[in-house]
Order: structure tokens, then C-alpha cells, then sequence
């Protein structure tokens, strides 16, 4: 309602600065307090892998194997007696570390794309945009299987699907404000001005579409987790016996009839992280989305 | 007035919740709307004009906005009062209003002729066919080119100004006795608008509709207004007959606001430009609302003025003011 | 006339947008913006271009300064070709012609401080650094009636007629001579309004200042400009001196304008005239004189002819087979 | 109408081929050599070159792109390396099994989503609001294995409701929607969350429009306010991002097969990664493109007919 906000918006707050204005955004929806908070535990967890680790993560010992929760072996040991809990962790760091890579690789070159496409727009946006529509269009996850089928399963090679699976939803998300924030009327000043390109887009551009980017990445950083997981799940992850999440699973899975609960803890942590990164992103997205503001008074 | 007013809105104030207070965006609204006649409310943004429609209408947001005090009698009943459902019955069909923006106040996926009929189909509780026919009966009244043709047709294949006669045709639907109409012409070219405010007067006449015309633009509302109150700050401040209003403009906001209006009729090197801004919502000053910017303030002005009498001009001329029209109770 | 020579002249000024619709079979679509438009600025003037939305007056304005690059025509600013320009001497000049926005919300870069804003152009342009920038930055706050705490603040902090000051200060940083101001008044309220037009005379006085000042307010104009051209559908269909030309104007659509703009008087509603038809679109205008089709005057020949531009004396021309002698 | 679907259909064409080309270069054009890959770390240079030849790996690679643009629209896409039957009759033999699954979970997700995202928005801020809110979040979060492996432990092995190993049934329907029960719910559920939140968010748009305050000034009745002028225009960008999670529908499509152990497309797609299976594998990626460029078309031509302005554009 027009008239509302018109009269609304004469009272000026006070100058706030970058910090404020994240601290405000995380304020508006309290759940994204609980998923920073959630999130910051699994980030120390896996720095500190090495210390809360109480076994090695990959030494097998067969006569410990299959047992249940105890002092020694806090969520138990799996089929070949490894320590549940140690390859949890450490699986935590593999995690984080390829989704993380990842999607800041496909941040960067995503937003560049996606930037460079929408300011200058014409024919190169054109083309850029086909490329990248079309890749979009392909299922991340069997694009991820192709690529990973095609040069072998490695950290490296993993981070870089995941990361190529990940550059065409950035490449949008940055393009679709350029264009708008390109048509703004201080843009068009900047260019009566006599400021360069490279200027206007750095100084100018960036920081007003650099926060929808920074909810996409909290959002995508819980589906490369996701495909990370997946992709070990389905055998072509990091191969065994380095611990990861989806690997844990498979091997419960693979006897489910027996040792289903090899599976659960590897799934709960999975869970907690990716849940954890949405409630971020979501919060986040609602403080960034203009349509939506506003929508949380009182 | 000898003759019962087609409706009388007695001290509404609405009210806003900003940051968990509420605060009001009008207050004490006052007057009374003639049979067959046109009653403008001007002012700036922000003064709350839209507001008063938008509660004589109801439609105030429930989540954020409610009417704190006052009272609305149309047809001796208080719309204040009335629950969603009554409201429901009165809107659109006995009270119309048009809005500001055509562009946005057309359901882009409905067809003209459904949203022309719609109306119909709910107060008059017509068929679809009748309701259509009716509605083609509408458009051409509207004096859109072609009707027939064009009943089908969504909102994105038509013009602005067309656009706006659309709306118009949808509020008369179901020939309302009073007609709300925000800003009706803001949004289109000079031309247009000429076009469109011939439009409404001669649909008026027909009609025999009451009208509530709310603009910022002075220029329109001598055109078509027969009565004006003058908006400030959430408060009426000078209501008068359209001549004695521009004739004697007595408040000092009404006439530094005709003042600083350039004029396409008249050479003036002199244009008044009011200083400072209007107030924020919930920073209004205790006394008489427009002081702060006021050349003519006095003492008594930090006491709020009521609306009285201005001397030596027609007794329905009010304003509120200490200074120029005593303005006390 | 013997007056100086103009600050800029516009000559046979082109723009056509084209636009591909449909897919299998694309239609080219040509918008014409500008379709030949000629006018000139003299030093210390305020000139008007008027007209109604998609008329092309705000190409106009956006053409001359090659934010748009217009197809064809000659634009002279003193003694530069400025579509002969190359990107450096464009820089260059882009310091002496400037321009203001009509909204004042999206003219202004939401994350930048307002000092920042100010400061960065004379950086840019090399033109203070260090202690004398913030004192520029301070004194052109002053000269548009900001206090220097603005320069701390963001532009959300402040409403819509101090955030048009802004824009003109930092229009003003680089010290132009020419501004082009892009319907500067119409987003404001009228009390704010008049606020900003008697800044931007000041300022005219002040600094010697001129304008190409594009609106589609006539009584703006009027009060503002010395001379005025009304456009319609991307050509200038009258020029002439205020306030003459709004006094006895001769182009029948001029004279339509003038007619549908509302006066603040009662007294006046007695010219309520009828106007035909809505504006055509401008990627079809109608064949002939563009404005036959709602001309009460129109004969055979202007539904044909595209009337020839006439100098009708004392700096007036029209384009309107009317005036054919 | 008719000439809308006719330019999209020749509007698919292009996109097809596009979505083909990049596919090729994918797989040709990254580092690492697919014969290297298939034959381990191990296998001899001989060995190497001679699979290189059979693939056709060693000619030209403008010579492989038209060979392989002419196979994968003529459908020769060639025999399996594996059991040596061909491609073609391989992916025909289960596709109607993905399909099935597909369709069922997007009608589910669409069955919860909508009606659940649309109830959320009118109630904005209402306990259950906050509830359908956290809970949509936390539903898209599971990945689809996750999920998957819960269901059938729950009601499959512990309860013993559905078969644990889905084969996609019999002859008869109730058998095949038995099968079909566990994997589509699987599906449905996380397609159902995306779908509750982007309707609710896109409802909380269309209910501040300008035009829904015009109906309400008509005195148009709440639930009729609701329905003809809300839920369409809310529609317009769920369609969207169901067109865009189709992508990750049909990558969930792979996990839950494996899980559920059920014939289709994802089955055959890990069998071929695991046996190493080349031809597979690039006549898969073929059928893939088929299916994105189908459902891309679909979403095209459900915006024609829930968006009137789409056709005239």
C-alpha cells in the first residue's frame, strides 16, 4: 500500500554501517540465528578434527568391528572396526572443504560472468546467458556423474563439477540485478561522469547485487554439500577408505537389512549441516529480497 | 446543508503501527459529501487523503492499520463498525473507487470483460451472460474504441489512459451513489488527462453520483472539484467552495502551497517555496501541525487549532488556524 | 538575430531503436526516438524541451551527452563536435556538460556515502585531493542547502527533494557549464518542488549555469525557461521564446497541450476541451503530419505531407501546414 | 494458441541441439581420457588405443561431433559395451518406470505444495505459518538418499507396508502403485517443499498487488479475491521453479532408484558408471537432453496458458 510506506518512510534511521546491516538482517528471522550458530559448531568441529578425533579415521581393526556405542567408541565402529565418531569428523573437514572450494570458485566466476553479461549486454549477454541456461537446464547432479565419470574421482576433479554444476545459477543471480540495478539512473550518472567500466562495475554494481550473492552461495553451499554426498553415496565420490558422509551411508546402506544404523549418523550430520546453511540462506534472503520486506513487522 | 448529506465522516483518525506503536496518520477527519457533488482532498504525499479513502472503504490493512476513533454514516449506518461481510456488500457496489495506477490495478491473467462483469455478477447476482452484456454496455459508455471486440482482451493490450476508463467503467458497474477516485490522472499524459476528467464529470452527471477526488495537482481540482479540503500533516486544514478557496486561500499552507505552483497561464518571477518538509508520522509537533514551517507562527500556535469559521468569507469556509481564522473552540 | 553564438547546437539529431519480436519469423520493429531534431542552447540559458511521455525528449537530452549514441545528426558544444569525440576527449568533455535525474530514489547509489558520491567525481576527474576535496565536498553541500553532516550519511536518510539536491551537487562537482536536467521537479511534491526550481535558478545566476530542461510540465517550463521546443513523436513540432510561445501558441498541438494543461483556478475550467485519441506509438506514427490523426485543422494534404519546418520571425518556427503562406 | 505451440515447438529445436553440442564438448573436451578411465590405472598403451579406436576416439573431433549429432537424432546411439544389446532398446525398456516416477511426485508435490504454500501466506505469521515455513526448510534439506533410506527402513523393513525391493511391480495397477508408493512419496515430499515455500512467497506478492486491492474495492468475496485473482498470478513463478527443479527432481530421480532398487533410468546410468559402460553412458546423456528439452517446453507452454501476456510477446 503506497500511501502507507509513503508515509512511513520519512523517518530516517541513523547511519549504519556494512556490520549493522548484517547484524539486522540476522535479526529480522531468528532462525537464521540458530542456523549460523549450528553452523559455526560443524566449522569448528572440523578444524578441530585432529583433536576430537579419538581414533584414526581409516586404520582398520577388525576385532573391534561392528560395536555399539561406548566410552571408547562414542557412536560405535563400522564393518571393518573403524571409529564411527573420528571418520564422522573428519569427514566433516571433506565436506566443508570441497563444497566450500567449490562454491566459492563457482561464486567468483559465476558472478563475473553474470556481471560482465548483464552490463554490457547485446550479443555477448546473449550467447553467455544461452551457455549458461543450457547448462542450468542439465540435472547438477548428472552433470556432476558425467563429469566425474570422465576424469576420474578425485578431490580435485569433485570440486570442479561441483563447482561447473554451480557457475550457471550464479552467472543469474548476478545477471538479473546488473541488468536492473544497469538501467538505476546513478549508473547513468557514473557514465556522465566520465567513470570506466571496470570502475562502475567494481565500485558502483558489486556491492549493491554482492549480497543476493552471498544468500545464493549460503543456499548453494547446502546443495554442493548435498551433491558431494550424494556422489561419494553413489560410488564416485572420494574414493575409500578416505571417510565421507555419503560413503558412511552407502556402507550402512549396503546392508540395511543388518547394519542400518551405520547410516544414521552420517545422515543426521548431513542433515544438520545442509538444514543449518538453508536457515542462514532463508533468513538472509528475506532481509535482501525488497518484495518481502517489511513483511515481518512487530 | 438543508438536504441530508450522501455521506458524513465525523473526527476519523486512523492509525499505523511503526515499530510496535501505533500512530496516527489522520486525525479528527470531518465533513460531509453532498448529493451529486464533488469534494476534493488535496495535498501532498503523505498527508493521509488516500488514507480517508481507503477507510471510508475499508480496506486499510488489518495487519498494520486500524481506525482508531470517528465515525463514517452512509445510508444510517457506520462503516466504522461494519464487519467484512456488510463492508463486502456496500463496496463496489453503492461505493466505488478508482485508483491511481491503471497499470497495476488491472488483474494481468483476467479478461476486461470478466473484471468489468465481476462486480455485476456478485451485487446483482447476474449470469455470466447478462453480466457481460452489461459490461460491453460499460465499455462503450467509457467510450472505448471497438468494445465488442476488444471484452476478451487482458489489461496488457491496452493503453494507459485506456487502461484507466476501464477502471472507471468497473467502479460505475453497479451505479454507486458515491465515487472514490485516487489520483485518477496522475499517471497519464496532460492530454489524457483532460481526456479522462471530461470524462468523469459527464459520468458524474449521469449518473447523479457523489464524488470524492483526491489529487495533489491544484490545477486538476479547480477543474473539477466543487468543494475542496485541503490536507496536511494527516489533518484537514481549510475546506471551502472551490471559488472561495482559491479566491481567498486563508490557511497559510493552502496559500503557499497556490504560491508555489508555476503557472502555464501567467508570467510571475516569483515562485514560494514552503521550507523544511512535511513531518514524519510519528514526529508530528504537539501544536498546530504546520508551525514549524509556518512564516506566520505565533505562541498560540504550540496549542492545536480546530478548524472554525473564516470571517468575511461563506460560512462553509473553515480553517485551522489561530492567526488568520481564530480557530479557537 | 544577433545574440552570441549558442552554447550547443543540436542538428538532425537520429535515434531509432530497433527491436526483434517473434520467433519465427522476427519482425523488426523501429522505434524513432529522435527522428531529426534540431535546437540550440546559448550561454546562460534555460531552454525547454516539452512534450508527453515516448515523445523522445528524454533521448534527446541523453543523445547529446553519448549516453545514448544517437544514429546521425551533428551536436556542437562551443567549438566541439562531440559526436567526433573519442573516448578520452569524451571524458573530458562529459566534465563540462552534466545531468541531473528525474527520480530521485534510483539516481542516487544506494551503498555510497553521500561524501563519497560527491568526492569521487573530482578523484576521477583529478580535480582535489586530500583536505581541499572534503572542503569541496562541504562547500558544494552548502551551495545546495545540505549541512555538512550529510556527507556522513546514506541517501535512504533523506527525502526525496534532498536527495535531488544531492544529485545537483554532484552534478556541479565537476564544474560544468551545461547541465541537462531530466524532468528534476517531477518526481517532488509542489511545495518541495518549487524549493528545487529556485535552486537550480540560483544556481543559473550564480555560476552562469545553462539548461537544457526536459519536462513535460508546461507551467514548469514557463517559469523556468527562456526558450522552449515541443516535441511530438520524436520531432520538434514548434520552437520559440517564452513565454510567447505559451501565450499565443501556433501549432495545433501546442496549442492542445496548453489547452489540457490544468490551471489553479476555478474560473478557468471553462476551456475543458475535448481532445481527440490517445498518442500513437512511436515505432508506427501515423503517415504525414505525425499529429493529423487528433488535429481538428487536419486537411487531405497533412494526412501525406509531413509539414515542412517554417521561421515564423522573432526566433519562432513551427512545422505545420497551417502556416504556409 | 495453436501458433504459440507451433514456435515453441521450433523454438525447441535450436535448444536441443544446443543442449546436445554442450554435452559432446563436455564430454570430449575435459581433461582425462574416457578409455584411460574405463580401463583403470593399470591398463597397458595397447590396450588403451585399440578401446580409443573402437570408440572412435582418435579421429578428428569435428569428425566425432557430426557422427555424433547424426546418432543421437536419428536414435542410433549405438550398442552397449556391457551386454551388447542396443542403447536404444535398453533406455525404451525402463523409461516408462522414471517417467512414472517423475509425474507422480511432481503431481504430489504440486498436491501438498500449492494449497499448503498458498493457506501459509494467508496466514502470514500464524503459528502454522512459522511451522509450514520451518518445516518446507527442513523438507528440502534432506538430500534424496537420506530421505529414501529412512522411508524404507521405517515402512518397508521395520513395518512391512511396501516391498523392499521396488521392481516395479506386475501386471496389475494396485501392484505397480504399491511399488510405485515409497520412491514417489520420496520425491513428492521434497518437491513439495520447494513448492509450499515459492508459493507462499510468491502469494505474499500477489496479495500486496495493486490489483487485488482493486477486487477487493469491486467487493469481490474473500474466497473468490483468493482463488480467480490471486492463485493465478501466484502460479506464474511456481511454474517456474518447477521447471528448474525438474533439473534437480531428476538427479533426486537417480538416488531414489538406487535406494528403492528400482528399474530406470538412474539404475541404468550407475550401472553404466560402474561397468564402465561408454556408449551407455553417452546415449544416457542423450536421452537426458531429450527429457530437458521436453520439460523446458512443457514449462514454456504452461506459462501460455496461465499467463495471457506470454503468448503476444
Amino acid at each position: 500500500m503506497s500511501a502507507v510506506t509513503g508515509d512511513m518512510a520519512a523517518a530516517p534511521p541513523r547511519a549504519n554501517r556494512a556490520l549493522r546491516q548484517l547484524l539486522a538482517a540476522f535479526n529480522t528471522n531468528k532462525t537464521s540465528w540458530v542456523g549460523l550458530a549450528t553452523f559455526a559448531v560443524v566449522v569448528a568441529i572440523a578444524i578441530l578434527a585432529p583433536v576430537l578425533a579419538t581414533h584414526d579415521p581409516i586404520e582398520q581393526n577388525i576385532l573391534e568391528k561392528l560395536k555399539g556405542p561406548s566410552a571408547e567408541f562414542i557412536l560405535g565402529t563400522d564393518g571393518f572396526g573403524r571409529d564411527i565418531w573420528s571418520r564422522l569428523v573428519y569427514g566433516a573437514r571433506l565436506s566443508l572443504w570441497i563444497g566450500g572450494v567449490s562454491i566459492l570458485i563457482a561464486m567468483v566466476v559465476g558472478s563475473l560472468i553474470g556481471m560482465v553479461a548483464g552490463y554490457f549486454g547485446g550479443r555477448l549477454d546473449i550467447a553467455i546467458m544461452q551457455v549458461m541456461d543450457v547448462l542450468l537446464s542439465f540435472p547438477s547432479l548428472i552433470l556432476g556423474l558425467m563429469v566425474v565419470a570422465m576424469m576420474g574421482p578425485s578431490v580435485g576433479n569433485l570440486i570442479f563439477a561441483i563447482a561447473l554444476t554451480a557457475i550457471p545459477p550464479f552467472a543469474r543471480i548476478a545477471r538479473a540485478p546488473t541488468v536492473s540495478v544497469k538501467e538505476r539512473d546513478y549508473i547513468e550518472a557514473c557514465r556522465a561522469l566520465g567513470y570506466s567500466h571496470p570502475r562502475i562495475m567494481a565500485v558502483h554494481i558489486l556491492p549493491n547485487i554482492f549480497p543476493e550473492i552471498l544468500v545464493m552461495g549460503s543456499l548453494w553451499l547446502a546443495t554442493a554439500i548435498r551433491v558431494e554426498a550424494s556422489l561419494s553415496f553413489i560410488g564416485l565420490g572420494v574414493r575409500p577408505p578416505t571417510p565421507t558422509w555419503g560413503g558412511m551411508i552407502r556402507e550402512g546402506f549396503e546392508n540395511i537389512l543388518d547394519t542400518w544404523w551405520l547410516s544414521m549418523a552420517p545422515s543426521v550430520a548431513i542433515l544438520v549441516v545442509v538444514f543449518a546453511l538453508n536457515m542462514i540462506g532463508d533468513g538472509l534472503r528475506d532481509f535482501v529480497d525488497p518484495k518481502l520486506k517489511g513483511e515481518r513487522g512487530g | 446543508m438543508a438536504e441530508a448529506p450522501a455521506l458524513s465522516v465525523q473526527g476519523l483518525t486512523t492509525e499505523f503501527r511503526i515499530g510496535g506503536q501505533w500512530h496516527a496518520a489522520i486525525r479528527g477527519i470531518d465533513f460531509d459529501l453532498g448529493k451529486n457533488e464533488t469534494l476534493a482532498l488535496v495535498g501532498e504525499s503523505g498527508c493521509g487523503k488516500s488514507i480517508t479513502a481507503l477507510s471510508i472503504m475499508g480496506l486499510i490493512p488489518k495487519a498494520a492499520g486500524r481506525i482508531a476513533a470517528g465515525k463514517i454514516l452512509f445510508e444510517g449506518q457506520d462503516l466504522a463498525q461494519l464487519d467484512e461481510e456488510h463492508l463486502r456488500e456496500i463496496r463496489g457496489d453503492r461505493i466505488a473507487m478508482i485508483f491511481q495506477e491503471p497499470m497495476t490495478s488491472l488483474n494481468p491473467v483476467l479478461t476486461i470483460g470478466f473484471q468489468v462483469a465481476e462486480a455485476l455478477r456478485y451485487h446483482r447476482g447476474m449470469s455470466q451472460a447478462e453480466a457481460r452484456t452489461h459490461a460491453l454496455e460499460l465499455l462503450e459508455q467509457v467510450k472505448i474504441p471497438s468494445a465488442r471486440q476488444r471484452l476478451d482482451d487482458y489489461p496488457h493490450q491496452f493503453s494507459g489512459g485506456m487502461r484507466q476508463r476501464v477502471m472507471i467503467a468497473m467502479a460505475l458497474a453497479c451505479k454507486p451513489q458515491i465515487l472514490l477516485a485516487d489520483e485518477p490522472t496522475t499517471a497519464l499524459d496532460v492530454t489524457i488527462q483532460a481526456q479522462v476528467l471530461l470524462l468523469l464529470a459527464e459520468l458524474k452527471q449521469l449518473y447523479g453520483m457523489s464524488m470524492i477526488f483526491i489529487s495533489h495537482n491544484l490545477g486538476v481540482v479547480a477543474t473539477i472539484a466543487d468543494r475542496v479540503a485541503v490536507m496536511y500533516a494527516g489533518e484537514i486544514v481549510e475546506t471551502a467552495a472551490v471559488g472561495d478557496l482559491f479566491d481567498r486561500p486563508t490557511h497559510p499552507y493552502t496559500e503557499a502551497l497556490l504560491s508555489s505552483i508555476p503557472r502555464v497561464d501567467r508570467t510571475s518571477d516569483t515562485l514560494m517555496a514552503i521550507p523544511g518538509q512535511v513531518p514524519a508520522i510519528n514526529r508530528m509537533p504537539g501544536g498546530c501541525r504546520y508551525a514549524p514551517r509556518c512564516a506566520l507562527r505565533q505562541p498560540v500556535c504550540e496549542r492545536p487549532p480546530a478548524l472554525a469559521p473564516v470571517s468575511g468569507s461563506a460560512p462553509t469556509h473553515l480553517a485551522r488556524c489561530w492567526v488568520r481564522a481564530g480557530g479557537d473552540r | 538575430m544577433t545574440q552570441a553564438a549558442p552554447l550547443l547546437q543540436v542538428e538532425g539529431l537520429r535515434k531509432f531503436f530497433t527491436v526483434k519480436r517473434g520467433f519465427p519469423n522476427p519482425r523488426t520493429v523501429t522505434v524513432r526516438a529522435l527522428d531529426g531534431v534540431d535546437f540550440g542552447v546559448r550561454e546562460g540559458e534555460a531552454f525547454g524541451l516539452v512534450g508527453e511521455s515516448g515523445c523522445g525528449k528524454s533521448t534527446a537530452g541523453r543523445a547529446l551527452l553519448r549516453l545514448i549514441e544517437p544514429d546521425e545528426g551533428r551536436v556542437r558544444f562551443r567549438d566541439t563536435d562531440v559526436l567526433a569525440l573519442d573516448r578520452q576527449a569524451l571524458r573530458a568533455l562529459r566534465r563540462k556538460i552534466q545531468i541531473v535525474f528525474q527520480d530521485p530514489y534510483a539516481s542516487l547509489n544506494p551503498k555510497r556515502l553521500v561524501g563519497k558520491a560527491l568526492a569521487e567525481p573530482m578523484r576521477v576527474h583529478g580535480l582535489a585531493e586530500g583536505r581541499a576535496l572534503a572542503e569541496r565536498v562541504r562547500a558544494l553541500l552548502d551551495e545546495v542547502g545540505l549541512p555538512p553532516e550529510a556527507a556522513e550519511r546514506y541517501p535512504h536518510e533523506f527525502s526525496g527533494g534532498q536527495r535531488q539536491r544531492i544529485g545537483i551537487a554532484r552534478a556541479l562537482s565537476v564544474e560544468p557549464e551545461l547541465v541537462v536536467a531530466d524532468e528534476p521537479v517531477s518526481a517532488l511534491d509542489v511545495s518541495i518542488q518549487a524549493q528545487v526550481l529556485l535552486l537550480l535558478r540560483g544556481l543559473q545566476d550564480k555560476r552562469g549555469l545553462s539548461y537544457l530542461f526536459v519536462s513535460h510540465d508546461l507551467g514548469v517550463v514557463r517559469w523556468f525557461c527562456q526558450g522552449v521546443a515541443v516535441m511530438y513523436l520524436g520531432r520538434i513540432v514548434e520552437r520559440g521564446p517564452l513565454p510567447q510561445m505559451f501565450d499565443e501558441p501556433l501549432h495545433p498541438y501546442t496549442q492542445t497541450l496548453r489547452a489540457a494543461s490544468p490551471v489553479p483556478d476555478p474560473r478557468a475550467r471553462v476551456t475543458m476541451v475535448r481532445i481527440e485519441g490517445e498518442v500513437p506509438s512511436a515505432s508506427a506514427p501515423p503517415p504525414g503530419c505525425h499529429f493529423h490523426p487528433r488535429c481538428p485543422h487536419a486537411t487531405e494534404r497533412c494526412r501525406v505531407e509531413y509539414p515542412a519546418w517554417k521561421e515564423m520571425g522573432q526566433g519562432r518556427g513551427v512545422a505545420c501546414h497551417l502556416y504556409d503562406r | 494458441m495453436l501458433q504459440y505451440l507451433i514456435k515453441r515447438l521450433l523454438y525447441a529445436v535450436p535448444t536441443l541441439l544446443a543442449v546436445l553440442t554442450v554435452v559432446f564438448f563436455v564430454a570430449r573436451v575435459l581433461p582425462g581420457d574416457p578409455a584411460q578411465v574405463m580401463l583403470g590405472e593399470q591398463a597397458g598403451a595397447e590396450a588403451i588405443q585399440a578401446l580409443r579406436v573402437r570408440l572412435g576416439l582418435d579421429r578428428p573431433l569435428v569428425e566425432q561431433y557430426v557422427d555424433f549429432m547424426q546418432g543421437a537424432l536419428s536414435g542410433d546411439w549405438g550398442t552397449s559395451l556391457v551386454t551388447g544389446r542396443s542403447v536404444l532398446g535398453e533406455v525404451l525398456n525402463v523409461i516408462p518406470f522414471t517417467i512414472e516416477l517423475t509425474l507422480a511426485s511432481i503431481l504430489l508435490g504440486a498436491l501438498i505444495g500449492v494449497p499448503l504454500g498458498a493457506w501459509s501466506a494467508l496466514h502470514r505469521n500464524s503459528l502454522v505459518d512459522y511451522a509450514t515455513r520451518i518445516g518446507s526448510l527442513f523438507g528440502l534439506s534432506f538430500p534424496a538418499f537420506v530421505m529414501a533410506i529412512m522411508l524404507l527402513l521405517a515402512f518397508a523393513i521395520q513395518l512391512d507396508w511396501f516391498p523392499v525391493i521396488s521392481s516395479g511391480g506386475g501386471g496389475s495397477v494396485s501392484e505397480r502403485l504399491l511399488h510405485l508408493a515409497l520412491p514417489a512419496v520420496n520425491l513428492g515430499i521434497i518437491m513439495a517443499a520447494y513448492i509450499t515455500r515459492v508459493t507462499r512467497s510468491s502469494m505474499l506478492e500477489v496479495l500486496g498487488e495493486d490489483y487485488v486491492r482493486t477486487a477487493r474495492a469491486k467487493g469481490v468475496p474473500h474466497r473468490a479475491v483468493v482463488w480467480q485473482h490471486c492463485l493465478r498470478n501466484a502460479l506464474i513463478p511456481v511454474v517456474t521453479v518447477v521447471g528448474l527443479y525438474l533439473g534437480i527432481l531428476i538427479g533426486n530421480s537417480v538416488l531414489t532408484e538406487i535406494v528403492f532398487n528400482r528399474p530406470g533410468l538412474g539404475k541404468l546410468i550407475v550401472g553404466a558408471l560402474t561397468q564402465r559402460d561408454y556408449t551407455m553412458l553417452q546415449g544416457l546423456m542423450v536421452v537426458y537432453t531429450f527429457i530437458i528439452v521436453v520439460v523446458n517446453l512443457l514449462t514454456d507452454l504452461t506459462y501460455g496458458f496461465i499467463d495471457p501476456r506470454v503468448k503476444y510477446q
